[in-house]
């Protein structure tokens, strides 16, 4: 039924658009992660403060950002962020452009879309931090501050990191979008090819192993960092 | 085979574009509207034998062909380009237009007039366009493919390119609305190409009774009449078309 | 009426949660020096009695004093820490550190929270999980540590703070009687050395080795406040009586 | 200040009530300095948005389509999810292996990808016996979106049943119970209130996953949002995004503030 | 050799967690309408014994009956069913069904597992209840009832089987004296009544009280096994002498 034709593969343009795509792809995710565990964790950070302005910001904006669809928000950002003003000269020939490449759009878009997934996993691993722990450290006479770094944090920490995990996979497979936006990844490249050579089926299934590839590699190296972080009788993972 | 399927179900599929005046666009009621959207009804009435007896699916360059291929359109009326490439994995009715190939709109200002001189400059373009493959690895052009005409032109204005690279007559329409008018044809079309519609392949019956009711179109003149009510320029091929199938 | 070298005074303490009050006057006196035993009934309110001692718990009215601390009067976090310093407690539940080894458990308070110098601390931290017994398992996490190992390094934690109080909560339950005998003979041992200790525990035996004085609460009421020997031998109140009476 | 006064949850509401009411304020200024110009030509997209057709009837795409996907995609899920979630905790490895392996694997893909990739899988019409079972679009998009929402579902099952205490087994297994009793009558009847949080937040997920659904053709919201726009001015685009990012926020914010509610109320019930 | 009236009879069993060797060789007999306490250090195994016993944990070697089960040999989980039917458990954590109400927890297990009359067994079920004298409780969930009400639900719930043995694990942990007084005085009756039990504890005096024999578990061996007069009064094996010593 299927008769696979995987020949296409030896063109030397077809090869250089995927080995770019995937490295686009990888900037793509490492740039949105790491600004998403950031985001997550001054978020999560600002909140423990309990300044009311501060948190009714922080609140409006994880609700906007992961109650619309981040597809949505890269077009916004690409298409509408320059009409509102954010243009640069083009020295060369004396143009306004948009300030924000592609990339740049999509970059910025997934890393607050992950960032507001990231502020209420940290939360949560620190609402769910046991009272008992909580009430050591006072009796132990630590300060708020200390408390919260010596103690709450790296439990809080250790108890979100399965919940991030997911996050930055989703971010990961969420990266495939912004080929909507022209950002040249992995998706862009497979339109190319399939509308170029018409293998469609053939394209989609390399195309379909290479994220599930890559973003296993992620979710493994995330479980050695849940397993080297665990501390025995707490979690999953020790036991 | 297909033409049975298409009389069984009594109504003809046909992806058509929504996003490409003149051929096929919405006009203000939201109706899909334009060339290939009466040839397609006027196919629609010579297989069924009402105008009303068609669906019209909405489609983009990129995804067309993949529509047509997985059995979710009978034919496709899409501004399709005649090429070898296509030609191995769809089958082609007779042609109805022919069109200059691609060229380059650009502001008014821009100095690069010759297709050389855009190697490594960024240019937008549509995905799914026959010559796509031809501006990177030929020009070296820095192609930028979007989805639809509306968000490449969007990115033309935006300045994210330094020009357009799409079919020369759309471009040269372009110039005439009235926010356009600062923009120009910067590099000239080196080729023409014909557009045809397109049947899977191997539908034969289905392709000769699409073939027969578009000669019968060209003979009758409706094919300029369409071209009149669409202002479409008019075109010595379909005058030369309409004339030799009149005479038929 | 003020005792002048009492170091804990509790004057006619009440707390109530919502409806429920689970303090109903509490009146309490520990010297300097002392060990208390609280005994009583299963939710008659002594692990909240020692919580309102250290200010975990703020309570609705009566006045409580620790030292020269008034804390009932301390109302911010900030303002407990002298208090905290002063005076450590020993939980139920242990509540040890799950990401930090037992030794880093016990030194970890005093360097944060006093500053003293690492190397001291280490020192110190190592002969007190010796006295406990437990040197050769400071570098176990409290997940590998069976239920009497932890409590035994909750208590050395408690211990290298330093403290004049210590607030022992149930220490011995679900210990077996080895262990059991073993932490009588580390609190005898700290007392001697001029510890100030008050203990809650279901363990009768143990109360009447460890206290200067007992106490019965019942109903959110200390009913019977005496001496061991007495208590046990010939306690006045009836209910006292009745609950005695069970011990098997 | 008077605000000194105020609780916290009282403060953060009316900050929250003040931003509310800035923007209100920021689109009537807009729309006297020119916006309104812009919200009629929304006004008048509005129908065709939501509906699919110029006049609002009948529907046949649009942003109640994207509704109507989610609905039937999380239908499909949440039953295929319980059947792969049950297979991989299953005692027998031939049953538990291959249920992992599928699980995973559409766990891991890219749900845009996998969307596309069913466009090519699933044929538009099935013929069996003579007959014509067409298999529109819309199918298509259902099943593309409910394989990897199935596939998160199942691991919500997973969650839920092994976070009951293994104390409740032993007491089942002692009390003589078969393992199927012991699902019906011990570990589902608790787990099932630890997953309905997750499942609406799935729900969430998925609804704004139907954006992309833009891919299969069908007339979704954004691809009706983007055929519009061609008849659009340049700066009517900015009013229609943010109409449409409206749409969804409506529609998921209530879902998620729900689901965590009620994940707190079953927070507690952790024996 | 073979005790003819032996209920259970344990050879020679040894189970090793890894490298860790929990039972190295145990050998017990219990006869019908006999209690037997097991007592000793924490970690030595009490509670591992008991779950071999009823099957939820796999052996290494050695044999165990219980009745006319040989549970050594039975493999799945539904060959254990009847022997479940005949041995019920009363756990250390008491494991009730959260989302059921005491008398639900009760009523659960005949209905649904032994297939009983619905009617029948509610009478029954309100009748154990009104015996551990929680009746008016029975309309409480688990989570709205104190240890010691939950540890007396549990009891219920394993009677309610009617088995012919129950397997105890240290039912009296941190419970109040009173509590205690009162488990036992349960536990008694049953005993008095023709059930067999085995039971595991901290609680000497309830050793004493409750038990035909007391056995004293250390490192994985039995290594004393002797009627309580003999037990508490003449220890012969110099590790239960010592262990005894300790308590207070
Ligand atoms: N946060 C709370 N809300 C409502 N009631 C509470 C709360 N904390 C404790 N109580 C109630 O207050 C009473 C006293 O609790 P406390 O923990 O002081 O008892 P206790 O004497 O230490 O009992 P035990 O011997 O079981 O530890 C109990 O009846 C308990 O139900
Ligand atoms: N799943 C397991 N994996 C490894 N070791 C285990 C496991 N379960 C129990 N053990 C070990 O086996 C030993 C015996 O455990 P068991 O629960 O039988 O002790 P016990 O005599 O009941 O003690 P306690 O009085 O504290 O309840 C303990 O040292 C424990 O650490
Ligand atoms: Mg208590
Ligand atoms: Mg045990």
């Amino acid at each position: 039924m299927l008769d696979l034709d995987y020949s296409w593969l030896a063109d030397p343009a077809y090869q250089s658009w995927l080995v770019v795509g995937v490295i686009n792809t990888l900037k793509l995710a490492a740039i949105s992660s790491i600004a998403a565990t950031l985001i997550g964790m001054l978020g999560a950070l600002a909140l423990t403060l309990r300044i009311a302005w501060l948190d009714a910001l922080i609140e409006l904006f994880v609700e906007v950002f992961r109650n619309t669809p981040p597809l949505l928000q890269m077009l916004f950002a690409y298409f509408t962020l320059s009409t509102l003003g954010l243009q640069v000269t083009d020295p060369d020939t004396g143009l306004s452009m948009p300030l924000l490449s592609a990339f740049a759009c999509a970059a910025i878009s997934l890393s607050l879309f992950g960032g507001a997934l990231a502020i209420e996993a940290f939360r949560s691993g620190i609402e769910t931090m046991p009272r008992a722990i909580i009430e050591a450290g006072q009796a132990l006479g630590y300060s708020r501050w200390a408390r919260f770094w010596r103690i709450e944090a790296p439990i809080a920490t250790r108890i979100s990191l399965p919940a991030l995990t997911n996050i930055l996979s989703n971010l990961f497979k969420t990266t495939s979008q912004a080929s909507v936006i022209t950002v040249p990844e992995l998706m862009y490249y497979a339109g190319q090819i399939y509308n170029d050579n018409f293998r469609t089926m053939e394209v989609m299934i390399l195309v379909l192993v290479i994220y599930v590839t890559l973003v296993s590699i992620l979710t493994y190296l995330m479980a050695r960092l849940e397993r080297w972080m665990a501390f025995p009788g707490y979690g999953k993972a020790a036991s | 085979d297909t033409l049975d399927t298409i009389k069984e179900r009594d109504k003809l599929v046909v992806g058509v574009k929504t996003d490409y005046a003149p051929y096929g666009y919405l006009n203000d009621d939201g109706e899909i509207v334009g060339f290939e959207i009466e040839l397609a009804k006027y196919v629609a009435k010579e297989l069924l034998g009402s105008e009303e007896k068609i669906e019209l699916v909405p489609v983009v360059a990129s995804n067309r062909i993949d529509f047509l291929a997985s059995g979710r359109l009978d034919v496709i009326f899409a501004t399709l380009g005649i090429s070898a490439a296509r030609d191995e994995v769809i089958d082609f009715t007779t042609q109805y237009v022919s069109a200059a190939g691609p060229s380059i709109l650009a502001p008014e200002a821009s100095k690069l007039t010759e297709w050389e001189q855009y190697e490594g400059r960024p240019v937008c373009g549509i995905q799914g366009s026959y010559f796509n493959k031809k501006m990177t690895e030929e020009f070296g052009m820095n192609l930028i493919a979007f989805k639809s005409q509306t968000e490449a032109y969007r990115a033309l204005k935006d300045n994210r390119c330094v020009g357009m690279v799409f079919d020369d007559m759309t471009l040269r329409l372009k110039t005439l609305e009235p926010e356009w008018t600062d923009y120009k044809i910067a590099a000239q079309p080196y080729e023409f190409a014909p557009m045809g519609g397109g049947v899977r392949e191997g539908d034969t019956v289905l392709k000769e009774a699409i073939d027969k009711a578009i000669h019968k179109a060209e003979g009758e003149g409706k094919l300029i009449e369409w071209e009149a009510e669409f202002n479409m320029p008019a075109s010595e091929y379909i005058a030369e078309r309409a004339k030799t199938a009149g005479a038929e | 009426m003020t005792h002048p070298e009492a170091l804990i005074e509790i004057k006619d303490i009440h707390k109530s949660f919502g409806k429920f009050n689970v303090l109903n006057g509490i009146d309490l006196t520990v010297r300097k020096g002392e060990a208390v035993c609280i005994i009583g009934p299963s939710g008659s309110g002594k692990s909240t009695i020692l919580r309102c001692m250290n200010g975990l718990m703020p309570i609705d009215r009566g006045t409580i004093r620790v030292g020269q601390h008034q804390v009932h009067s301390l109302k911010t976090e900030k303002a407990m820490r002298p208090l905290r310093h002063q005076v450590a407690m020993v939980f139920q539940q242990y509540n040890l550190f799950p990401h930090k080894t037992a030794l880093e458990n016990v030194m970890m308070a005093p360097i944060q929270v006093l500053g003293h110098d690492r190397a001291e601390v280490e020192d110190r931290a190592r002969k007190l999980l010796d006295k406990v017994r437990l040197g050769h398992k400071a570098d176990s996490y409290p997940g590998q540590l069976s239920g009497g190992q932890q409590q035994r390094v909750a208590i050395a934690r408690a211990l290298a703070m330093q403290p004049d109080v210590i607030l022992f909560d149930e220490v011995t339950a679900a210990l077996d009687p080895e262990t059991v005998k073993d932490v009588l003979f580390n609190i005898r041992e700290l007392v001697e050395e001029g510890l100030t200790c008050v203990l809650v525990t279901h363990e009768m035996g143990f109360a009447r080795e460890v206290s200067h004085h007992v106490c019965f609460t019942d109903h959110g009421k200390i009913v019977e406040d005496a001496p061991p020997a007495e208590f046990f031998a010939n306690p006045r109140d009836p209910r006292t009586r009745e609950f005695l009476g069970q011990v098997l | 200040m008077m605000t000194a006064q105020l609780s916290y949850d009282a403060k953060k509401k009316s900050v929250l009530f003040l931003l509310a009411a800035a923007v209100v304020v920021w689109i009537i200024v807009d729309a006297a300095t020119g916006g309104d110009e812009h919200w009629a030509r929304v006004g008048v997209r509005l129908p065709l948005l939501l509906t699919g057709s110029g006049d609002g009837w009948p529907v046949t795409g649009g942003f109640i389509l994207n509704v109507l996907l989610s609905i039937a995609s999380m239908a499909v899920a949440t039953a295929l999810g319980t059947i792969m979630g049950i297979a991989t905790l299953a005692q027998r490895a031939v049953i538990r292996l291959p249920a992992f392996l599928v699980m995973n694997f559409l766990r891991n893909s890219p749900w845009l990808v996998l969307l596309f990739a069913m466009l090519y899988i699933i044929p538009y019409e099935i013929r069996v016996f003579g007959m014509v079972i067409p298999f529109p679009p819309f199918m298509k998009a259902v099943i593309g979106l409910a394989l990897p929402t199935a596939a998160n579902f199942s691991e919500v099952i997973r969650g839920a049943v092994q976070s009951i205490h293994s104390g409740q087994w032993e007491a089942a297994r002692s009390l003589g119970y078969s393992t199927r009793q012991i699902y019906m009558h011990v570990i589902l009847p608790q787990a099932f209130r630890r997953m309905i949080p997750g499942w609406m937040n799935l729900y969430a997920l998925l609804m704004i996953a139907t954006a992309l659904a833009t891919v299969t053709g069908i007339q979704d919201v954004l691809t009706i949002l983007n055929t519009s726009l061609a008849m659009e001015s340049e700066r009517a685009l900015v009013y229609f995004y943010l109409t449409v990012l409206f749409m969804f926020f409506a529609y998921c914010y209530p879902i998620a503030v729900f689901a965590r509610r009620l994940e707190r109320a079953v927070k507690g019930d952790n024996i």
